[in-house]
């Protein structure tokens, strides 16, 4: 799991994170319970950066494998042993 | 030589001798380029590398709109002013340096911020657009400018060590509304000027959006429309992920979409964002 | 403000305070700069951009080293020089250019070839090289030059749409001859005057080059040592790809090589790979 | 299958081929059966600006799943289904 785009900042600075996420279906993780996860484990500081209600903030994208959620389910899409998620925060400066 | 071959003249054969040697752009890229106009929004950080490529390179007309003053503190990234200028229009600046390396393109300055009220009319001049802006609500108008006059539009940022481009608008891919329906809360929308960035970063953005801007005029090769880049220049990773198309939902590409010129000039860019467009009070650095 | 913070001056806090904001970068990282020096070989197609950035950033001092002239069909790319300078020796143009941007470094013009029988003596004066050339012979020239002198080595190469980039005998990493021990045949050899460069591809890998000196310059973040990042233009992919540890067998840098000073001078680099280190002989091109 | 850095001229100017390398060990190929299959399936012209005696020519790089594969047997290394084996000829311009 990646942050980039400011995001690495409200996880104490640490880009990368290898988490093994418990779920209670043996058979199915879905984004919306790795968000979750997430909310609760590895955000120190500020939520209101990364979620809103139950998915991410506006201007935060969230890439599995390479692909943008929209692509594949978004809080619906199921996730895999090894799956590679990024959020990524759109820059504005030039 | 001689006379002109496909509109190349003898100055130019020999000025973009190693465009025409490649066999993936030749003679027919090197004309499309001289027959194309490109207006860079914004003569900063990205503006810079990407003025000074697309002079160089041969694009028929280059429009360049700013209404920044070059400042001192600009200079560790925005490579494309000289000290001299230091207190001037940086779209004066901008153009005397793409000149002095090509004087034999058109240049049209406009020494003010775009907005809703003039951009429609500076727009419509231009074939292909680049965002080189340092603000949300600036990247909102643009793109919304470039789907009602139908540009493409080559969208960089960089902020700290990181950069992200894409290419919006352009061969039925999304704008970029598509991607950010709703725009972030203003605590998310931090600007080089409060947050820092490594001069080089916007180096790096402005130097693959003039490649993007580039390929986009020739009409060779693939473009990043449907892609986008991340660079994360602490650690050298670069990442080129897919990204969703055009939104059936959106407001302003979408299918059922009604935003009219009039709609787009009465819009409130900076109301819709809670950010202002203009960067005038900074704040300053005490160590 | 007042006097100097860590070798900085209040000038430079002012100048460079988008750098001194970073986290990741701040006082340390630019005082690292001011205190580098950094050898440019070559001020060509990745020199351009790599000069300007590292002159704009605030490296202490600048070394540029070439006895080439400017000519019109390099300006396509060679974004530092300005038509004023076509007839005029490459490293003062780019020195002026640099000036122009940065007056507050110290800039060192070595109009001349870089070859065995100078390269210990110029390069033997940096902390950091940067392989800027456009041939095979040099390539190697130089690598052996900053194994013997023990600097860290930044090449980059770029041809056509495609372009390269990595870092070479830093921390415990590769040199050129632990990856390319034999030479490639000559037919391999391809040059931008004979083949042709998008002028673009050499200002994305410059400034990526410069991007590198710069972390070993400062010290921060992880450099391409180890790993090669190789870029195609035309479709807009970029690989970072893991490559071998330094060799066992390597002549040069291998814990049994006795490459010394003496040797190095006496080798015969374009017998080696013949192949030459001057490009004089320019093919004319006819359309 | 990808070639850059001027190999791709030798098969006709295709860069990425997605090939189906038939083995007579059904449980084991190697990169030297590949560059075998490869020299006689897909180089169109100048197989010397490819092949050097039984392995690549000096000046190519061969990447195994984006790892250089003197790290990983080079031509005994051991392929997979799905492996992407790039070939990179060095660049010497500027
Ligand atoms: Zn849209
Ligand atoms: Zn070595």
């Amino acid at each position: 799991m990646v942050g980039g785009g400011g995001l690495d900042l409200l996880c104490n600075g640490v880009k990368i994170h290898h988490v093994d996420v418990p779920h209670k279906d043996q058979n199915r993780l879905e984004m919306r319970d790795l968000l979750a996860w997430v909310q609760s484990n590895l955000i120190k500081e500020r939520p209101e950066m990364f979620i809103k209600e139950d998915s991410v903030r506006p201007g935060v994208l969230v890439l599995v494998n390479d692909c943008d959620w929209e692509l594949c389910g978004g809080l619906g899409a199921e996730l895999e042993e090894k799956d590679v998620v990024v959020f990524i925060s759109t820059l504005h400066g030039g | 030589h001689g006379e002109a071959v496909n509109g190349l003249n003898a100055d130019m054969i020999y000025r973009y001798s190693r465009h025409l040697l490649l066999p993936d752009f030749g003679v027919e890229g090197q004309t499309n380029l001289a027959k194309s106009s490109i207006l860079v929004v914004g003569a900063g950080g990205l503006g810079s590398p990407i003025l000074l490529y697309l002079a160089s390179c041969g694009v028929g007309c280059l429009g360049i709109v700013d209404d920044d003053i070059v400042e001192l503190n600009n200079l560790h990234r925005q490579i494309i002013h000289p000290e001299a200028f230091v207190g001037h229009p940086k779209v004066k600046s901008a153009a005397a340096s793409c000149r002095e390396i090509n004087s034999s393109i058109k240049l049209v300055v406009h020494n003010e911020a775009l907005k809703g009220s003039n951009a429609l009319d500076i727009v419509s001049k231009y074939d292909i657009v680049v965002d080189a802006t340092d603000n949300l609500p600036s990247r909102y108008m643009i793109s919304d400018c470039c789907v009602v006059l139908d540009k493409p539009l080559i969208s960089g940022a960089a902020l700290g060590m990181e950069g992200q481009l894409t290419v919006y608008h352009y061969k039925g891919g999304p704008c970029y509304r598509c991607l950010f329906p709703i725009p972030p809360p203003t605590a998310a929308c931090q600007r080089c000027s409060d947050s820092g960035v490594l001069g080089v970063v916007p180096g790096v953005v402005g130097c693959l959006q003039a490649l993007e801007a580039i390929k986009v005029a020739s009409g060779i090769g693939e473009t990043l429309s449907g892609r986008m880049l991340l660079f994360d220049a602490l650690s050298s990773r670069i990442r080129i992920v897919n990204i969703r198309g055009r939104s059936l939902q959106c407001v302003t590409c979408g299918p059922n979409a009604i935003f009219t010129r009039q709609m787009f000039q009465a819009f409130d860019y900076e109301g819709f964002t809670q950010s202002s467009m203009s960067d005038k009070a900074r704040p300053e650095l005490h160590l």
